[in-house]
């Protein structure tokens, strides 16, 4: 466990000294938002309408942004043959990089949501909804997204093709997350999103790590 | 028998993509398989072959 | 080259003359037999075999592209052999040091260390012993950014001693050191047989080992 | 080289072996090629000239003809694809990632046709060529998965590698695509009061399930031709690509 803690702690570490990467993408979600009403019109109630389409957008793309720098570095340097002895298993590598992953990409971005709330003039009520969707549908696609991390590892255009990968994938969970905003069904996407991120989250480490490994072959 | 219907442009347009795209997938496959065999032949010629090779030609 | 130049035959090897008396520490048996290993169409190595006993060292020496660093990392477990067994080789039995440190430049030596002692576990030499094992001894709070390529092997080597594991696959250990490092690799490498450790070591510079008994040599593609 | 040595357990894994595949392969691709010209004579003859108007879709139903093949391939393809992904992952078969990557284009171009078969029914049918209906936009995102798979074959230098890779992504789409279907269905009813595809279904006269069966027969036999050439091509063209390379390394060692 404190080989867990550890791989997570370092993960941790090296965002905060890289120089800030997190923050360029807290700006890159926040930007998504911005641009938006230029493109459709300064409208209050259509921008309201449209919100929790436009963060989940929004979100979408700033975790693409950030996906090709989960596995790339530790296979550029070694770490991630090295981490093939280590006593953690490799599924668990994956999990404590992918928990990493999300604190660093996924949290800032939640701790954003309030700009994103005013920018775009949502309610209290909408804002704590989409809140609580992102925080279910994240680790989801924090998930899939190590996956076409792990899947492209080895290719230099890997960063371009991962998304293509993923994009499809995650449909169902942008349907669940910005459905959950549906007043009327809202209640049964609620529970398909936390059951879908359930399943991908416990299950995306086992195939990526199978992934690593004949990508390390 | 196929009737002079309303909506025969459509009938029309759906067998037609069809058609081209079914032809082109078609010659397509047919065209990469004979680029290879060429190829192969190629280096056959150049004295490149495989030491097992079972199809003698 | 002919084609066939990588295939090594059957070449049955084990440490006939023991080597020096060795202590308790741990009592690995490596044995590997009839290996084969191709990458993509192209066969490395067929039907290798050999053992080596607690202390044993096996030196692998050959031209380039010859597959020595593929070897070590079939050793390894992370290329897959199309055939034979390998026995003695628990993924978390053994070290890997190749050309890749697997260090991170903006973190700080001892901070580095500490993270492959956390992850490959803790029962060696304490992070700063280490370092002082290896000569870095002062460097810790450093930027491993900093350090020079022989540091950085340096503290790659020290990463062996804070985890105790029995089997060390090398890459080439000696590359980047100076002769005092080349000394101290030999003087590591000595003291982790003594404690019952084996190695397997590709390199093309001669290791200095206090004790030859026990080491054996396997050239790979001399058939060229 | 010795490169056949490994023991041939069973008839199976003889017979899937690339190079005996190659053998006995050759003598399937003109039978299958005049097979399926037949039964594409058979299927247009059926389609044109002896089927009904359907008393609800009038000659629309024609459309039917080529499109429920097509949507019925893009399945089966993916099917393919997972069934050789298994092959590749579980027993590192040799022909099963050539069977993947002779699969995706194919699947592709049949998912590419349902979808433009399918708008060109719906135009007269919803009035609009596309409607993000639960079925046609499960099978948009179908098509994207393939060109993903397509992508990814292309952007890697070893193919083997390639093949074991793209065989955990290919299942990881199959079990996927079932979700996906699921939250397309739910999403759609959330916006659409009811799906208008509900026509077409075992109800259907035997004047029109004839040319429909034969039309797929003819789509699937296709399919298994052009597998079939695929596969043949692609192990003649990994063959060709290590003759050049030993052929370099000889000439550098020369």
């Amino acid at each position: 466990m404190s080989a867990f803690r550890a791989l997570i702690g370092r993960d941790l570490k090296l965002a905060f000294r890289a120089g800030g990467e997190a923050l360029t993408l807290v700006l890159f979600f926040v930007m998504v938002a911005v641009i938006v009403p230029f493109a459709i019109g300064p409208d209050r109630p259509q921008l309201t309408r449209l919100a929790p389409g436009i963060v989940w957008i929004a979100a979408f793309l700033s975790m693409l942004l950030g996906l090709d720098r989960l596995f790339r570095n530790d296979d550029e340097d070694g770490s991630l043959t090295l981490l093939r002895h280590a006593d953690l298993p490799l599924e668990a590598v994956v999990a404590a990089k992918v928990i990493a992953h999300w604190l660093v990409t996924a949290l800032p971005l939640l701790l954003a949501t309030p700009v994103l709330a005013l920018l775009l003039s949502m309610s209290w009520a909408q804002w704590g909804q989409t809140v609580l969707a992102l925080t279910i549908g994240t680790p989801a696609l924090v998930s899939f997204g190590a996956l076409g991390a792990a899947v492209t590892v080895g290719l230099r255009r890997g960063g371009l093709i991962a998304p293509v990968l993923i994009l499809p994938l995650s449909i169902p969970i942008m349907i669940f997350g910005v459905g959950m905003m549906d007043p009327l069904a809202g209640g049964g996407a609620t529970l398909f999103l936390i059951a879908l991120s359930l399943v991908v989250t416990a299950f995306s480490p086992f195939a990526a790590a199978l992934a690593l490994r004949v990508a390390g072959e | 028998m196929i009737g002079e219907g309303a909506h025969i442009e459509f009938i029309a347009w759906a067998y037609i993509g069809v058609t081209v795209l079914t032809v082109a997938l078609v010659a397509y496959v047919v065209w990469d398989s004979f680029r290879v065999d060429a190829r192969l032949k190629a280096l056959d010629k150049a004295g490149i072959r495989r030491r097992s090779d079972e199809s003698k030609r | 080259m002919t084609l066939a130049s990588g295939h090594l035959g059957s070449l049955g090897m084990a440490a006939m003359n023991q080597p020096t008396p060795v202590s308790e520490a741990f009592q690995p048996h490596l044995s590997v037999s009839g290996l084969t290993v191709r990458r993509g169409e192209r066969l490395l190595f067929a039907e290798l075999t050999f053992t080596l006993e607690p202390g044993g060292v096996l030196l692998l020496r050959g031209p380039n592209g010859v597959g020595k660093s593929t070897l070590l990392l079939t050793l390894a477990g992370i290329v897959h052999a199309e055939a034979g067994t390998l026995a003695g080789l628990e993924r978390t039995e053994l070290h890997l040091l190749n050309y890749q440190s697997g260090l991170k430049g903006r973190l700080t030596v001892s901070e580095n260390l500490k993270f492959w002692q956390a992850m490959n576990g803790a029962n060696g030499l304490a992070v700063e012993a280490a370092l002082d094992a290896v000569g870095i001894g002062g460097l810790g709070g450093l930027e491993a950014g900093y350090l020079s390529s022989g540091q950085l092997r340096r503290l790659s080597l020290a990463r062996l001693l804070v985890s105790e594991r029995p089997v060390w696959l090398l890459d080439e250990p000696s590359a980047a050191l100076d002769a005092e490092g080349e000394t101290l690799l030999g003087r590591l490498l000595d003291a982790h047989r003594r404690r019952g450790g084996i190695a397997v070591v590709a390199t093309h510079h001669d290791l200095l080992l206090g004790d030859k008994a026990g080491v054996e040599t396997l050239i790979l593609g001399g058939a060229a | 080289m010795s490169v056949d040595t490994v023991k041939q357990p069973n008839w199976f894994s003889r017979l899937a072996h690339p190079g005996q595949f190659l053998a006995w392969s050759r003598y399937l691709v003109w039978p299958l090629a005049i097979a399926t010209l037949l039964s594409f004579a058979v299927g247009l003859w059926f389609a044109f000239l002896n089927s009904p108007e359907d008393y609800q879709m009038g000659d629309m139903v024609r459309v039917m003809y080529v499109h429920v093949p097509n949507a019925w391939l893009s399945q089966l393809v993916y099917g393919v694809m997972a069934v050789s992904a298994l092959g590749t992952l579980v027993w590192r078969h040799p022909l099963a990632d050539v069977a993947n990557k002779a699969a995706a284009p194919l699947g592709a171009v049949f998912t590419a046709l349902a979808l433009y078969t399918g708008a060109l029914w719906g135009r007269p049918t919803w009035g609009t060529f596309w409607e993000w209906d639960g079925r046609m936009t499960s099978t948009l995102v179908l098509l994207l998965i393939y060109l993903g798979i397509i992508a990814l074959w292309r952007a890697f230098d070893d193919q083997l590698k390639a093949g074991r890779i793209i065989a955990i992504v290919t299942l990881v789409g199959a079990l996927n695509i079932p979700i996906i279907k699921f939250s397309v269905d739910w999403w759609n009813t959330l916006h659409q009061p009811a799906s208008v595809f509900t026509a077409s279904g075992p109800k259907m006269p035997v004047s029109i399930l004839t040319p429909l069966l034969v039309m797929m027969l003819a789509f699937t036999l296709l399919f298994a031709l052009l597998q079939v050439i695929r596969m043949r091509t692609e192990i003649l063209r990994r063959r060709a690509e290590t003759l050049s390379r030993q052929a370099a390394l000889q000439g550098a060692s020369r």
